[in-house]
């Protein structure tokens, strides 16, 4: 068994490669996570639209990079509330931190503006994006 | 599934017709496009966005560096959407009154 | 930054609660894997069903364990050739050995029928499926 | 998305037509289905799977599980399906030849 197995005793958890083509795969099952919670389209829509960026900026979008640097591990929860966490790790820095401006564009302006509250937490060992939804 | 990008010109603007997700993977695509029609002396864009199933910050990042593109040549980039899910992204960001958003080509090229 | 992180620095990872709703899910990856490969609907079906099969195997039909008994874990590779391991762990019985025989049909007829080899390895520590195909 | 069941008689035939996914997860409500038509003295069973998308051993044990209930009461159970890429999996196992496999409603209930 693999190490960290407990970690996803419930719900579903997708670690992919520091690569950027594979951030619409982490999409595509945060929309079918957010589809077994309702059937508003919406919500889903909301659901993939975060989640796929708060990947984005976690993996960056230097594919060089890929392969080298670990992996972007999102872990999704459905208990009282839709939680999504995504944590990406160790020796690679995240390409736009949270106060840089590229292309005249905040980053994270725009997960900022989708949550009302979502967490960052930074360590010696990476970082961890934390964001959840009330289920209705 | 991917980014398509169709080009065309019409009227003096140069129309990118932009299909799929824009997004971490395929901004760069889309960046490339405009760098090179910029670097052609096309300098007055229209991106119409009716066809895009996804927008991310890397694609809003993309257009706001094509904006500064094409601004450098006294050019202007015009954006078509009609989509709420887009539109919102837009306003979220503070890029809705950055952009010249339109709801047609018609629109987008009746504007002087 | 998680434990086991270094073993997916390439390719895609899903690991599931052992509840058989979430196999849907797995199936949606493999597809989704297997669909960057090649325009062969074919190919990516038959990837979707023998992923599908190998996870139905280890999660079990009995949802009355979900949780308790830690994920299975689904890794996809694409190198020389798409590589696919399904691992299940720890403390609970596979529930269907590859003898046994339910309603009179063996259950693991199907994946063998569907795959010329793959392999199982059973530890102390569970059970892991290993299929590959050709990339065309 | 998930398995449908729409259950009507017809000649003497109960018709079960299936839609969607029977996996290790919707296996069961087939299974019950089943279960509750042979309790309730229906022992001839057509499943309709032209609807159905996608097919695993749980789906595959549950229909032998069906059969061998109708037999015992001297009922039967024919399958109704046309797409290849289900039809192999009832090769691959062996089953195409346990079950009567008709290509329509029409042609499962002319025979006799
Ligand atoms: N004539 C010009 N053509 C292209 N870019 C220009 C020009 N003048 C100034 N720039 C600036 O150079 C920056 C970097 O260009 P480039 O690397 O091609 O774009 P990006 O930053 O989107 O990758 C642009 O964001 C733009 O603001
Ligand atoms: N009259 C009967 N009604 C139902 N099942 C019967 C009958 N006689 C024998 N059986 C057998 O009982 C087995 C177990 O039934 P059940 O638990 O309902 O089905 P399953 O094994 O599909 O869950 C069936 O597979 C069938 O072979």
């Amino acid at each position: 068994m693999p190490s960290g197995a407990a970690r996803t005793a419930t719900g579903v958890t997708v670690s992919i490669a520091r690569d950027p083509s594979l951030v619409r795969t982490v999409r595509l099952v945060a929309a079918a996570v957010a589809r077994r919670t309702t059937g508003d389209e919406d919500f889903v829509e909301e659901v993939r639209l975060a989640v796929g960026e708060a990947c984005a900026l976690l993996v960056g979008p230097d594919a060089a990079s890929a392969g080298s640097a670990g992996p972007v591990e999102v872990s999704m929860q459905v208990e009282d509330r839709l939680r999504v966490t995504v944590r990406a790790g160790g020796s690679v820095a995240v390409h736009d931190a949270p106060t840089s401006d590229i292309d005249g564009i905040e980053p994270w302006a725009l997960l900022r503006g989708l949550m009302d509250d979502f967490e960052i937490e930074r360590g010696a060992d990476g970082i961890s994006l934390s964001m959840s939804w009330a289920l209705t | 599934m991917d980014l398509s990008l169709e080009t065309r010109n019409e009227d003096g603007h140069t129309i990118i017709e932009v299909g799929g997700e824009i997004d971490v993977y395929t901004a760069p695509k889309l960046r490339d496009k405009i760098t090179e029609l910029v670097g052609n002396g096309d300098y007055h864009l229209v991106i119409d966005m009716e066809k895009v199933d996804f927008l991310d910050s890397t694609g809003l990042g993309v257009l706001v560096g094509g904006l500064k593109k094409v601004r450098a040549h006294d050019g202007s980039m015009r954006l078509i959407c009609n989509q709420e899910r887009l539109l919102k992204i837009f306003r979220i960001t503070g890029l809705a009154k950055v952009f010249a958003i339109h709801s047609s080509q018609a629109d987008a090229l009746a504007e002087r």
